[in-house]
């Protein structure tokens, strides 16, 4: 097409980026190299590009030079392609006239012979400049937002982020997994460093949530589909039934009283297996929604075999039968199910007719504009760790059963008890990093472990008045009036024990240490080797991503990092934003985290999300397919071939491209046969001249 | 399944000194198994931990040598009942895959002896055998002596089941206690099953080898058992040669049968106690008497 | 001929840099080689990488062209099966790779010399030791004297 | 008169070359990578007689303090089972950096005198070199000879009950392809060597 060609001015701008590209990469030596190259007019190497300056340069040499084409070779596309195109249309330029080279990302940085990074980075300018000269003035399409927004998981971040929007008016869905909102939080006894009651400051945002009028709550739900693009999200939500019509209960309990069951028998989930609860339960007292569940694995009236999901399985605890440490695991109920029941619960629900154990699951679909990621982390499995003897011996416990031990509503009424339900603990030994900071399980630090160890040991103190014993590698209080709090455990007398615990075990080298657990560890700022006795071990389990994430990711189509965490756009300038645009992440669901930050994030990720629906649209990248009419022969190769089946094929038989579903991968373009099928900013021709351009030496 | 065409068999210098007994049991079990057994001609010694002390290359190359002369074989199958030598030979195995550096030099060496490099070599333990291949089913099925013996605490050592975790988990083995149970004994708890024994220290540094085996009878003693089955000779020897100075050690007096899992198994299998080599323990020779009930002309012989 | 190229290849394997072409898709493969960088991941200069929005969009004419252009290998980065930005498109991609194999084998180009991969955005470890792994292996293979035009090779 | 000797170290000690050296040995990578956590020392059962505890080599090692390294007990005492590098968080192949530095230490002379265990190495290595097979008898005499011949005395009595038992073998065991395995030993040292 010549006529693009004539008369093309192209303008380079090389970045040094500081030094992070001029220290391998020759900037000047590739402007002079490009100033040399057809068709360009000025070619710079400059200190900055995205600054301003940096800009300003590309503005004024559009007007000066009458450039009609520019090439930036500085750092990723994906950080700063947006700023110049905004440079280049400031100098009155189609924005699309502009091409970006990545000599930093892609070269300075993963290269260090400075001659061959150097010949890279021509090499890559060169075909830039020749691919430029083929681009075309685009306009970016413009889609509406719908207004509602998505928020799953309902833990504290995905109340806190719900709570946001629906306070600006926006209508959120807020959908759970388990059968009540808050999350790890509602678990947790007290919180660092201030030790206020994790509940008493939780409790209130949840009971918001139930009763704001811009929220619709559905717990004990899974998101199951997906599709759409931002701004235009199609979302499939399957509601678990809990066989209780939530809109008939009012949450009085009666029924869960009336069970046949007359003393709670099963692993109690939130309450880590330490508690008990009948087939039918509410798993807290201040849950919302205030609906109780009927558990089809324990209760008799469902008497064919169901798999047990993985939190019930976990919360068995170590000490499911027969060992009877605890209590009866489904596994073992399920021999005597009879299918047939009293169903007293029924009765006691009376003509409210809130029970039905005929309900089915409900489907919802809705239409959203943005999503925000809450799910949560899952804690480490100690039993991974076979020497710390977690699951072998009774008086081991994880951190998060202590949580439930201390709590005043927990399972002993906060008598920090052994497992045999009556001993008090004289000592006790914390053991931090457990499954965190190690190859052989987690090679990232967990971030809180540090801080609620402090907390569990002033707990414990204060509860059992027991010797406390923390075992740290590095003792890790980097945040606001952390240090403090380290400092306050210090004065109360809990021993400090630099050293990774080597193993728990029940030898006795010493009579001192019969009938109890002894921690075998180098005390590193003594030097010496040291036994010490105790009652009761504590394991701080560290975080790590729900073994689900992967499906999650998929169903979401975003990036999830190897460790099982969803990655954010950018570590540090886009750290709530995702690859997908309009899908946004909040809380440990993107790395571990304290509860301030997981709150800050989900507003940031709730701030996020409005910008957008204020924005009331969003530019598409226009680099959708479409059709050279002329040319199409009607093959209909293409139409299959399209996940969005963007292409249908007219009468006059041709095939025709929406644009507004077309998303523009170009897998259509590829396998054209007539080449009739281009796709903007993507076109044979542009690419072809690319491949030329890095390859043949001009 | 290589059961059916048995295993090359390399006995290492403990079986054919102070551990003969293990020797003995092992071959006495496999003959019960009626699991053919070749041992590898002209195997020479693993260097155990002393050649790597001295010079790696060295080292590898002992391995080298036995290893290449099992590669020769058609059966592939390499049996080290020692710890020390299963390791060895296996870590060479490990070290020349993954270190150029070791990779020449065996290369060189074997070169020199004009031995062929080796390769598809399998260095297995008998334990991981006789619990894979042969399997707690067969085992269950041909036991003819039920257990009638006192409590046994299995005690794994170090080398056969770390660092590499093939004969079994490195931080809680229990295939030996399921072997065991199999043939209708009952283990302890042992929390040190995996604790050293010292190795050769009870030969050089007399007192702190003792005392490390002084801990392990008291703690088995402790638990209620009655005695210990080990899978290394080492083990063996030192728990079983030395329990008298223990004794004097402890002030308390040890007579602790230290037995091959072997030689129970064995037993258990119906193998002829003679065989068994069980008139070679020292400690807790009354014990043995009575549970495998050996006249008293086998004990007597020693 | 084909003697010819070996001979050229052994006088010049000894410093010989190989050319390669690199087409990346926006989502996984291009994000991996970013992380590489922001992660200060070394791997040799060789590669040139092109982005295109999927690896579905690449026409086996593309990596024919690279060839004929002169590259010495050509690979190809989409994002694992099943994760794709756009769905399927990945596997459209690997359809035409195994087809195209074949046609370039005719074409007398090894093996080694045109790889697909599944490098996700998370893997920038991965990409380094593919390209490290690539540049060797087509060092080793040595220059591919194919710059004569594709139908000449392909009769022959 | 009492003695006050200094601990101080000064950084001219400290030889950063051997322990870039040190890393380069198989199973000595990760050194580099130690946090200090202690577990080493806590799970090996023979720190509790150690001048330096397997954590305070490492140390050594990464700071360059060669002598004290190569010089201390621990080495010795280590009697390579293997547990601290299972349990190590860092993947350290703790037991080889022991045997390397035992080996750097014998090739230094760097060991205490009259040390059994060293000596038990060094007359195994020539047992084995000169019949292919071990023979604990000659070993444990020769050893007792050039360490502590008073060792012998402990041995009295087990030696006796074992003999009884017929677990002393009197007979050497030494294998028919002697002089190729030495072909092969030598052949290695020198690719050792080079």
């Amino acid at each position: 097409m010549p006529e693009r060609n004539g008369a093309v001015r192209v303008g380079v701008y090389v970045c040094h980026c500081g030094s992070n590209i001029a220290g391998i990469v020759d900037c000047k030596e590739v402007a002079e190299y490009a100033a040399g190259l057809i068709h360009v007019v000025v070619s710079r190497d400059y200190k900055y590009m995205c600054s301003d300056p940096g800009q300003d340069l590309i503005r004024n040499d559009i007007q000066e030079h009458k450039l009609n084409r520019i090439v930036v070779a500085a750092c990723s596309p994906h950080l700063h392609e947006h700023t110049f195109r905004v440079a280049t249309a400031n100098g009155g330029l189609n924005p699309y006239y502009m091409t970006m080279v990545n000599i930093r990302e892609q070269d300075s940085w993963v290269h260090t012979d400075r001659q061959a990074a150097t010949e890279k980075a021509s090499d890559l300018v060169r075909a830039a400049i020749r691919r430029v000269v083929l681009q075309r003035p685009l306009e970016k399409a413009r889609v509406p937002i719908d207004p509602n927004v998505l928020v799953v998981g309902g833990g504290i971040a995905g109340i806190h982020a719900a709570l946001t929007l629906a306070n600006a008016g926006k209508h959120v869905y807020l959908v759970e997994r388990e059968a009540t909102i808050g999350g790890h939080m509602a678990m947790f006894d007290k919180t660092f460093p201030t030790l206020d009651c994790a509940a008493c400051i939780l409790t209130p945002k949840m009971s918001a949530v139930k009763a704001h009028p811009n929220i619709t709550l559905w717990a004990y739900s899974d998101v199951e589909k997906v599709d759409g693009y931002v701004g235009n999200y199609k979302v499939r939500v399957r509601r678990r039934t809990r066989y209780i019509r939530e809109d008939l209960c009012a949450g009085c309990q009666e029924c869960i009283e009336a069970c046949v069951y007359k003393q709670p028998k099963f692993a109690d989930e939130f309450n880590q297996g330490l508690g008990k609860r009948r087939p039918i339960y509410l798993p807290f007292p201040q849950a919302i929604p205030q609906t109780p569940v009927i558990d089809r694995d324990t209760c008799i009236e469902f008497n064919e075999p169901r798999k047990i999901r993985w939190l019930t399985s976990l919360s068995q605890g170590a000490f499911s039968a027969p060992r009877g440490q605890c209590c009866l695991s489904p596994h073992f109920a399920r021999l005597w199910k009879s299918g047939k029941c009293k169903k007293t619960c029924l009765e006691a629900c009376g003509d409210r007719h809130a029970i039905d154990f005929k309900l089915q699951d409900q489907l919802e679909e809705i239409k959203v504009g943005t999503i925000i990621l809450a799910t949560g982390f899952q804690p480490f499995d100690a039993k991974r760790i076979p020497y710390y003897g977690y699951g072998h011996y009774p008086n081991v416990y994880t951190s998060l059963e202590i949580e439930r031990l201390v709590n005043a509503s927990g399972p002993a009424a906060g008598e920090v008890v052994l497992r045999d339900g009556k001993t008090v603990p004289k000592s006790i030994g914390i053991i931090h990093c457990v499954g965190s900071r190690d190859e052989n399980t987690n090679r990232w630090c967990s971030r809180v472990c540090c801080m609620y160890s402090l907390k569990l040991a002033h707990l414990l103190k204060e509860h059992t008045g027991a010797d406390i014993f923390n075992f740290y590698i590095d003792m890790r209080t980097p945040g606001k009036s952390f240090e403090e709090f380290y400092q306050r455990l210090l004065s109360e007398g809990v021993h400090f024990i630099r050293g990774k615990v080597a193993e728990v075990t029940d030898w006795v080298f010493d009579p001192s240490e019969e009938g109890k657990l002894t921690l075998r560890v180098e005390d590193t700022l003594l030097g010496v080797v040291r036994r010490i006795p105790v009652d009761m071990v504590v394991l701080s389990v560290g975080m790590e991503g729900h073994q689900d994430a992967q499906d999650v990711r998929r169903l979401f189509n975003i990036t999830c990092s190897t460790e099982g965490f969803f990655q954010e756009r950018h570590p540090k300038l886009a750290p709530v934003n995702t690859f997908t645009d309009g899908i946004f992440l909040a809380g440990c669901c993107q790395g571990p985290k304290d509860i301030p930050d997981t709150v800050a994030q989900a507003g940031a990720a709730a701030a996020e999300a409005l910008a957008l629906i204020c924005a009331g649209y969003v530019e598409q990248e226009p680099n959708c397919a479409y059709v050279i009419e002329e040319e199409c022969s009607g093959c209909k190769t293409c139409i299959p071939l399209c996940p969005y089946s963007a292409i249908s094929f007219r009468e006059d038989n041709r095939a025709e491209v929406n644009p507004v579903l077309c998303k523009g991968c170009g897998t259509c373009v590829a396998a054209c046969p007539s080449g009739s099928l281009q796709q903007r900013m993507f076109e044979d021709d542009e690419l072809f001249e690319e491949i030329e351009g890095v390859l043949v030496h001009a | 399944m290589p059961e059916n065409r048995g295993y090359l068999y390399f006995p290492g210098c403990s079986l054919r000194a102070t551990g003969v007994a293990y020797e003995e049991s092992l071959l006495e079990l496999f003959r019960v198994l009626d699991i053919p057994l070749q041992e590898l001609e002209d195997w020479n010694c693993c260097g155990a931990t002393s050649y790597m002390a001295v010079d790696e290359g060295s080292a590898f190359l002992l391995s080298a040598r036995n290893l290449s002369i099992a590669g020769q074989k058609e059966n592939h199958d390499l049996m080290p009942p020692c710890s020390a030598c299963y390791l060895v030979l296996r870590k060479t195995q490990d070290y020349v895959a993954h270190y150029p550096e070791a990779r020449r030099i065996v290369e060189e060496g074997l070169k020199a002896a004009e031995l062929k490099p080796f390769n598809g070599v399998r260095v297995r333990h008998p334990l991981e055998i006789l619990y894979n291949d042969v399997g707690l089913a067969r085992i269950k099925a041909q036991t003819v002596r039920k257990w009638q013996g006192g409590k046994i605490a299995c005690y794994y050592g170090c080398q056969a089941v770390r660092p590499y975790d093939e004969v079994d988990r490195p931080h809680d083995p229990i295939r030996m206690d399921e072997l065991m149970r199999a043939v209708g004994a009952e283990t302890v708890d042992y929390s040190l099953k995996t604790k050293c024994c010292g190795g050769s220290l009870t030969g050089t540094i007399h007192d702190v080898g003792v005392w490390l085996n002084y801990i392990l009878l008291k703690e088995a003693v402790r638990k209620g058992a009655e005695a210990i089955v080990t899978i290394c000779p080492l083990c063996q020897f030192n728990l079983d040669a030395y329990q008298s100075e223990i004794s004097k050690e402890a002030g308390k007096a040890f007579d602790v049968p230290i037995l091959y899992f072997t030689q129970v198994l064995g037993w258990a299998l119906g193998g002829d106690p003679k065989a068994l080599g069980l008139h070679r323990s020292i400690g807790g020779r009354g014990l043995v008497r009575k549970w495998f009930s050996v006249s008293q002309e086998v004990l007597a012989h020693a | 001929m084909l003697e010819t190229v070996k001979e050229a290849k052994n006088q010049e394997a000894t410093a010989f840099e190989p050319r390669i072409v690199a087409f990346f898709c926006n989502w996984c493969t291009y994000l991996a080689a970013d992380l590489a960088g922001t992660s200060r991941m070394k791997y040799p200069p060789n590669a040139r990488v092109i982005r295109v929005m999927c690896s579905g969009r690449l026409d086996p004419q593309f990596i024919l062209k690279a060839f004929a252009d002169g590259a010495d290998g050509v690979l190809i980065g989409g994002c694992h099966p099943g994760d794709c930005h756009y769905q399927e498109g990945n596997y459209k991609c690997l359809r035409r790779f195994h087809l195209l194999k074949r046609v370039v084998k005719e074409m007398g180009i090894e093996d080694g010399r045109f790889r697909l991969e599944w490098i996700s955005a998370s893997e920038g470890d991965r990409l380094r030791t593919v390209m490290i792994d690539m540049v060797e292996k087509v060092r080793a293979l040595g220059p591919l004297h194919w710059n004569a035009p594709v139908e000449e090779v392909a009769v022959s | 008169m009492m003695q006050f000797p200094r601990t101080m170290k000064f950084q001219r000690e400290a030889d950063p070359q051997w322990s870039e050296q040190v890393l380069k040995f198989p199973g000595c990578e990760r050194v580099s990578s130690c946090i200090q956590c202690g577990t080493c020392s806590g799970t090996c059962p023979l720190s509790i007689y150690m001048d330096y505890t397997p954590r305070k080599v490492i140390a050594l090692i990464r700071e360059g303090f060669r002598e004290d390294a190569l010089s201390c007990r621990t080495i010795w005492l280590c009697a390579s089972c293997y547990s601290c590098a299972v349990h190590c968080p860092q993947n350290i192949h703790i037991t080889d950096v022991m045997y390397h530095l035992k080996r750097d230490a014998i090739r230094h002379n760097l060991f205490p005198s009259r040390f059994p265990i060293p000596v038990l190495a060094q007359e195994f290595f020539k047992i084995v070199k000169s019949r292919g097979r071990n023979s604990e008898v000659l070993l444990v005499l020769r050893m007792a000879l050039r360490s502590n011949p008073f060792i012998l005395f402990t041995m009295i009595r087990s030696g006796w009950q074992l003999f009884r038992a017929g677990r002393i073998s009197l007979k050497g065991e030494r294998i028919a392809e002697v002089a190729e395995l030495n072909r092969a030993l030598s052949a290695a040292r020198e690719a050792n060597g080079a």
